[in-house]
């Protein structure tokens, strides 16, 4: 396959922003030329990565700086899905608000282009330009409501700190490059399993790529950043930022620390196991003291990448299916995550309405629909059959309880205090159901129309979530496949 | 016939029924709901007919490939157990919903739907023959159960259904881990493979041949048992349970105190005992010994309690300290006992939670103090409140006496003075059972029954429709238990087979001696509580009020 | 052998001007200020990119290249942030980022 | 008067930097690089430490500008001059003026500096120094492999990798680049809507 062929999925993404871009200034504040192109060039781009990835070998094209196996299939797929579901969410939101959503669209392809191409590095210097790639856009997105001051506040707090880490893990990667002398994955791979010499930079490089990834994925105590950038948000792009970049950052965790740095993995999991207890305990337990439901998803977003630490955890210490899970977990994670943030979104649909809890009494009375399904959003992500939720914290427990009889105690250690802290969530998103079922509302509140391409993205996301947990076959196929890509 | 899918459709009818009410007018909803538990409750009694109580081992056995990478599967089967509690859950869903029809006025389709969705979950719990099936089944009764209390409880209710989900919550989600930690072990021990591996069936086979590890049993063991002792509940995992069943409906603390319970009892004898036998046996004088300590803690503080309401759910903690003895003996007879305790206090506490809500209709209230002399306001009511009180507090010849007294002699054999113990308290039982009776039915009426004397109506035709099978049943079972015996046998002997008969725990006369100990202190706060704080059992903590009144 | 020609010289260099840029961000209560701490730590992050490929023959013609990279990226960050930075000016009226906590309050 | 002041500040500050270069010279009689390394070291390092604590906002994008211009000059000791010409032409050329034209248009004369600091400065500084030591430490700690003299570096070597090995990061970069001017124009730009604070 050429080199043009190969990275199709990727060229066509960075062709649709340009058309979406050229669509708007030609035919400005027409909403449904924008959604159209958008949506039908996102099937474009997913027929183009099935295509590409359908042989599930591994291709590398450009010198092997790009690299497709089915784990890159796996992330393309879900980044454009969750691209997909945020661009179908927005327009209820942006609309009352005077927001175009021809810019929204094509700022947000743009990060899908740099989320894509980190799942397809096999290159450290294309990593960390995808990565800018994915975050930049972000960074706008958070701002984008920018004559409000709590979306340009949230926006300036998510860059400023969001580039901080990027520096952070540049450094750590000039001296890992400088030692090892190659920014290729799998060069660096052969290297450090060739025993390359354990040195003082070595270490040092490591520590800050993992400070820098910590950062990335919002893991504690490098989480700071997370409250203020998602509160501030519009709430579709909440939504987006509490999946998309979190699942881009994995996407980094798994090219950077499993494949090039895998050999070191004794090194580093031990700092992933002492980061997943912090994560899901501390973002749990903040969590518990919200009082704004966006607020809240978005410390429990924390919690979640915890859960997800674990997956990675396990893994390194030698089951597969610890990033089985993890990939699961992704894919679970962004569906009802997603459908949460835009119920939210719906409840905003009027300007001036806030996502406090008080906004939720009476929800089960007003708009029963849209009660049950934030209902069924909440419970998975606490963790109730039979859902996604549950279904993916239950495969990440399995691998860490295998990785504990296998001999590694403090895995054992962490799948209790996975369980405890999924205990301690559902109280903070079953309060969410009791405001929606059996609270009053202080005033009267007026039922509001949804449009019916939110609707539609609502029933989609429910019905994903309602068969991930019921049928998780297909998908543990892919999964498992994804992570023999890398993890073999 | 024979090919029909039985208990799927015992299990699932109710699902279907559930999505016809959220689809069919609201006015429909209550008579959509009894038809389809009164369907189920006839396709469970038709099951109980293809049931041959001659066969060991599982029946109408279903299975279909589910998660096939873990060999997880879609089985269902029943073995005499699981059939007596899934007719036990048939029977009072129904009861419970026709209880709910003048109750609940608010919201019915939503109720009814939540009562159907419960009830799959409970059935389902007792037919799954897959671990990881066994575990959905088990959450999804949570999520019904905290919308009943949650949406249609008391004025206390969030605090209480907060504290219900957390307590069951933190006990299910170890006990998860610990089925994935065994279907792990499995798989290792089965080279690699997974089939089978969450198979009830295969598990309990390889339990019996070469056996879990013991790090793997004590652990698993400890977290099956937590997540059950906190549904039976067994002291001192109950503090939920008061709560509970205060703010719940009528109907919610029916099937809470009729079937959750049991659900704790069934898994002991299903998974505790059958997969961890070695933990089963290292564990036993334990659970002994907090079974002594529930009966007589749990008979005690019901002595004291001003709520009417309260006072059934401590004796239900009571009650229930007999199932665990009874399991935890392991003698054949003590499990009959306890098998034949649950179900007796599902028929019996099931009532009385009625009769007290049909009390409570009329009076909206619940203290005792405030009662006195229905025996002449309201005759009928006082004459089945009379009876279900009799049977409850183990009257002879009723069926609550045949449970605890095998139960009792069943222990006896091992540990007379466990035993001993436990008989002192029938008798303490039948104290305060029959101390409550007295204040609430003799005497003259009291001022505050005579100031509502316009609304105390007797007992009306659907009130006793709902109590007469309940009724007729505690006799039938009371004078013929074979019934039931012949059912369960071959369970409990298969239970027994895997920890082995009679093992001779030789529980240290410490052991009561000590509970006892700690259940004179209990009561002796509770008294002093009871007279100077005028409160319960310390549980009532203010907790989260909610602003609004019950609705 | 020369100052000039100790690799350690430069990587301490970098290091000095990293921890510079570091202090200047954790320190700082100005966004632009901190904006320019962080293109200080992008710098030093060049710098030792720069030395890798100017000591080690295998990287000989990549330092420089990626080097350039960096810039680049600096430059889009630079812009996004500054964008961000005019768009809270025209909210608050204040450059000074820790008197934003309307979300805290 | 005043010029004066200027006159003796620009001496101590020439001093300042050129010392370092002079007893380079003196004590270990370098080569010219060493000494124009050890000057120019002095006057980044000067610099930049002038960026994160002066005073007033527009004398520290100056010095971060001098900052820029002296790590040119150790790019061109390093003998990368193509890299040295970037460094001018985008630091200096692009993201400086960018961010002095963004402190013109953002410093308010009601808003005065009066707090440079955060409260967390000094543990700020302690850290940083702990950096510093550590990074150094590593650096010499370190057996680099292959490690030999400077190398100069072909101009043209360097294109032609740029287009051959690098063709897919150059292309990403102007991706980035584009995403980054659409957004950053569409926030910059002045919406005539209303102001609202509202959507949390």
């Amino acid at each position: 396959m050429s080199d043009l062929a190969t990275i199709a999925p990727f060229a066509l993404a960075v062709g649709l922003a340009l058309l979406v871009l050229a669509v708007d200034i030609a035919w400005p504040g027409r909403r449904g030329a924008v959604l159209g192109t958008t949506l039908v060039g996102l099937l474009m781009v997913a027929a183009a990565t099935l295509d590409v990835g359908s042989g599930g070998a591994r291709i590398t094209a450009f010198d092997g700086a790009y690299v497709v196996d089915p784990l890159t299939t796996f992330l393309d797929l879900l980044f454009i899905g969750i691209v997909a579901f945020t661009i179908v969410f927005a327009p209820d939101y942006l609309e009352p608000r005077g927001l175009p959503l021809g810019e929204f669209a094509v700022v947000l392809l743009f990060a899908m282009t740099g989320a894509m191409l980190i799942s397809a590095s096999a290159d450290l210097l294309v990593l960390f330009i995808a990565l800018e790639l994915m975050v930049l856009p972000g960074y706008m997105l958070a701002g984008y409501h920018k004559t409000d001051g709590y979306s340009t506040e949230g926006a300036i707090k998510y860059f400023l700190l969001g580039s901080f880490s990027s520096a952070i893990f540049l450094f750590g990667l000039a001296f890992v490059w400088g030692l090892l002398g190659t920014t290729r994955i799998e060069d660096i791979q052969a290297a450090l399993t060739g025993g390359a010499a354990s040195s003082p930079a070595l270490v040092m490089g490591l520590a800050f790529l993992t400070t820098g990834v910590a950062f990335k994925i919002a893991a504690v105590p490098f989480h700071y950043w997370t409250p203020d950038a998602y509160q501030g948000s519009p709430t579709p792009v909440t939504g987006y930022l509490s999946v998309g970049p979190k699942v881009g950052a994995f996407a980094l965790v798994l090219r950077l620390f499993v494949e090039a740095l895998g050999p070191l993995s004794a090194d580093w999991v031990q700092v992933v196991i002492v980061l997943a207890v912090l994560t899901m305990t501390l973002g749990n337990l903040v969590a518990l003291t919200q009082t704004n439901v966006k607020r809240m998803l978005a410390y429990s977003s924390i919690a979640h990448t915890g859960y997800m630490l674990v997956g990675l955890a396990a893994f390194a210490v030698g089951r597969l299916e610890g990033l089985e899970g993890l990939l699961y977990y992704g894919a679970a994670y962004a569906v009802m995550n997603l459908g949460a943030f835009a119920v939210v979104g719906a409840i905003q649909r009027r300007a001036g309405v806030t996502s406090g809890l008080a906004t939720f009494a009476g929800l089960g009375r007003r708009e029963p629909w849209l009660a049950v399904l934030m209902t069924l959003f909440l419970l998975s992500l606490t963790g109730i059959p039979p859902t996604a939720g549950f279904f993916a914290k239950a495969y990440v427990i399995l691998a860490a309880v295998q990785a504990s009889q296998a001999g590694s105690a403090a895995l054992g250690v962490l799948a209790v205090v996975a369980v405890l802290n999924a205990a301690a969530a559902a109280f903070y998103y079953l309060r969410v159901v009791v405001y929606m079922f059996m609270r009053e509302p202080d005033s009267e509140q007026p039922v509001l129309a949804h449009g019916r391409l939110l609707w539609g993205g609502l029933v989609a996301a429910s019905v994903l979530t309602v068969i991930l947990g019921l049928l998780p076959g297909p998908l543990l196929d892919v999964v498992g496949q994804a992570a023999r890509a890398i993890g073999s | 016939m024979a090919d029909l899918p039985l208990l799927s459709i015992v299990t699932f009818a109710p699902l279907v029924g559930a999505l016809v009410i959220a689809f069919a007018p609201a006015r429909w909803a209550r008579l959509l709901a009894l038809a389809t538990a009164l369907a189920t409750w006839l396709v469970s009694l038709y099951a109980v007919t293809r049931f041959d109580p001659a066969l060991s081992g599982f029946q109408l056995v279903e299975e279909v490939s589910w998660i096939p990478l873990f060999g997880i599967e879609y089985k269902l089967g029943t073995d005499g157990l699981a059939l007596v509690l899934v007719v036990l859950t048939t029977t009072l869903t129904w009861i419970s919903i026709l209880a709910s029809f003048k109750p609940i006025q608010t919201r019915i389709k939503e109720y009814m739907v939540s009562f159907l969705i419960l009830e799959v979950g409970m059935v389902g719990v007792f037919l799954a023959l897959d671990t990881f099936l066994f575990y959905i089944f088990w959450e999804v009764v949570l999520v019904p159960m905290y919308l009943i209390i949650g949406i249609w409880g008391g004025a206390n209710r969030i605090y209480a259904t907060i504290k219900f989900v957390l307590y069951t919550l933190v006990g299910s989600l170890l006990m998860l881990v610990a089925i994935l930690a065994t279907a792990f072990a499995f798989q290792e021990a089965n080279g690699g493979s997974w089939v089978g591996a969450f198979d009830f069936e295969v598990l309990r086979a390889h339990a019996a041949t070469a056996g879990f590890g013991d790090a793997l049993q004590m652990l698993a063991f400890a977290a099956f048992f937590l997540a059950f002792a906190i549904k039976i509940p067994m002291v001192p995992f109950h503090t939920w349970l008061p709560d509970a069943h205060v703010e719940a409906p009528t109907a919610g603390s029916v099937i809470l105190a009729g079937i959750l319970l049991k659900l704790g009892g069934y898994g002991f004898i299903r998974y505790n005992l059958a997969l961890y036998p070695d933990a089963a046996q290292a564990y036993a004088p334990l659970i002994v010994l907090l079974s002594v300590i529930a009966i007589i803690y749990g008979a005690i503080v019901a002595m004291v309690q001003p709520d009417l309401k309260k006072l059934v759910a401590y004796s239900s903690v009571s009650h229930m300290g007999f199932v665990t003895l009874g399991i935890f003996i392991f003698q054949p007879q003590a499990m009959d006992g306890a098998i034949l305790q649950m179900v007796n206090h599902g028929l019996i506490t099931g009532a009385l939670f009625l009769l007290v809500g049909v009390i409570y209709e009329r009076t909206h209230d619940r203290t005792i103090a405030k009662m006195g002399g229905l025996a002449g306001l309201t005759p009928v009511y006082a004459a089945v409140f009379g009876f279900f009180v009799f049977a409850s507090a183990g009257l002879p010849g009723l069926s609550g006496f045949v449970g605890e007294f095998l139960a009792l002699l069943g222990t006896f054999v091992v540990n007379p003075w466990a035993a001993g113990v436990a008989a002192l308290v029938m008798i303490l039982g039948a104290a305060y059972l029959l101390w409550m009776f007295q204040r609430v039915v003799f005497g003259e009426p009291s001022e505050f029954l005579l100031g509502i004397r316009s609304h105390l109506s007797d007992m009306t035709p659907t009130e006793i429709l709902t109590l007469a099978p309940l009724g007729a049943l505690v006799v039938v079972f009371g004078l013929f238990p074979g019934i039931l015996l012949d059912l369960i046998g071959g369970s409990v002997t298969s239970a027994l087979d895997a920890v082995g008969h009679g093992s001779a725990i030789s529980v240290d006369p410490l052991v009561p001696a000590v509970g006892l100990g700690i259940v004179v202190a209990a009561v002796i706060v509770q008294l002093a509580n009871a007279l100077f704080g005028g409160g319960g059992a310390g549980e009532d903590q203010p907790g989260e009020a909610a602003p609004e009144g019950a609705s | 052998m020369g100052l000039a020609d100790n690799i350690d010289i430069y990587l301490a260099l970098a290091g000095a001007l990293f921890a510079i840029g570091t202090f200047g961000f954790l320190a700082r209560r100005n966004a632009i200020s901190m904006l320019m701490s962080i293109e200080l730590m992008l710098n030093a992050v060049n710098l030792a990119i720069v030395t890798f490929g100017a000591f080690e023959p295998a990287l000989q013609g990549d330092g420089p290249i990626i080097a350039l990279m960096v810039m680049a990226v600096a430059a889009a960050e630079a812009t996004v942030g500054l964008a961000i930075v005019i768009a809270i000016f025209r909210n608050r009226r204040t450059p000074l980022v820790d008197e934003y906590d309307a979300m805290r309050r | 008067m005043r010029a004066w002041l200027y006159l003796i500040g620009g001496l101590v500050a020439f001093g300042v930097v050129a010392t370092p270069g002079l007893l380079v010279l003196l004590f270990f009689g370098g080569s010219s690089d060493d000494v124009m390394l050890a000057s120019l070291a002095t006057l980044m390092l000067v610099s930049g430490i002038a960026v994160v604590t002066m005073r007033d906002i527009i004398r520290c994008g100056l010095a971060m500008i001098v900052c820029f211009l002296a790590l040119a000059g150790i790019y061109v000791i390093l003998r990368a001059p193509i890299v040295a010409a970037a460094q001018v032409i985008i630091y200096i050329g692009a993201i400086s003026v960018l961010v002095l034209f963004a402190i013109m248009l953002t410093q308010d004369k009601i808003a005065p500096a009066r707090l440079v600091f955060q409260t967390q400065a000094l543990p700020a500084a302690i850290a940083a120094i702990v950096l510093a030591v550590l990074i150094a430490l590593a650096g010499v700690g370190t057996d680099w492999p292959g490690a030999v003299d400077r190398l100069s570096i072909a101009t043209v070597a360097v294109a032609n990798q740029l287009f051959d090995e690098y063709v897919l990061p150059f292309e990403v970069v102007s991706v980035l680049l584009l995403a980054a001017v659409v957004g950053g124009v569409f926030l910059a730009k002045r919406e005539p809507t209303r102001r609202d604070e509202d959507s949390v």
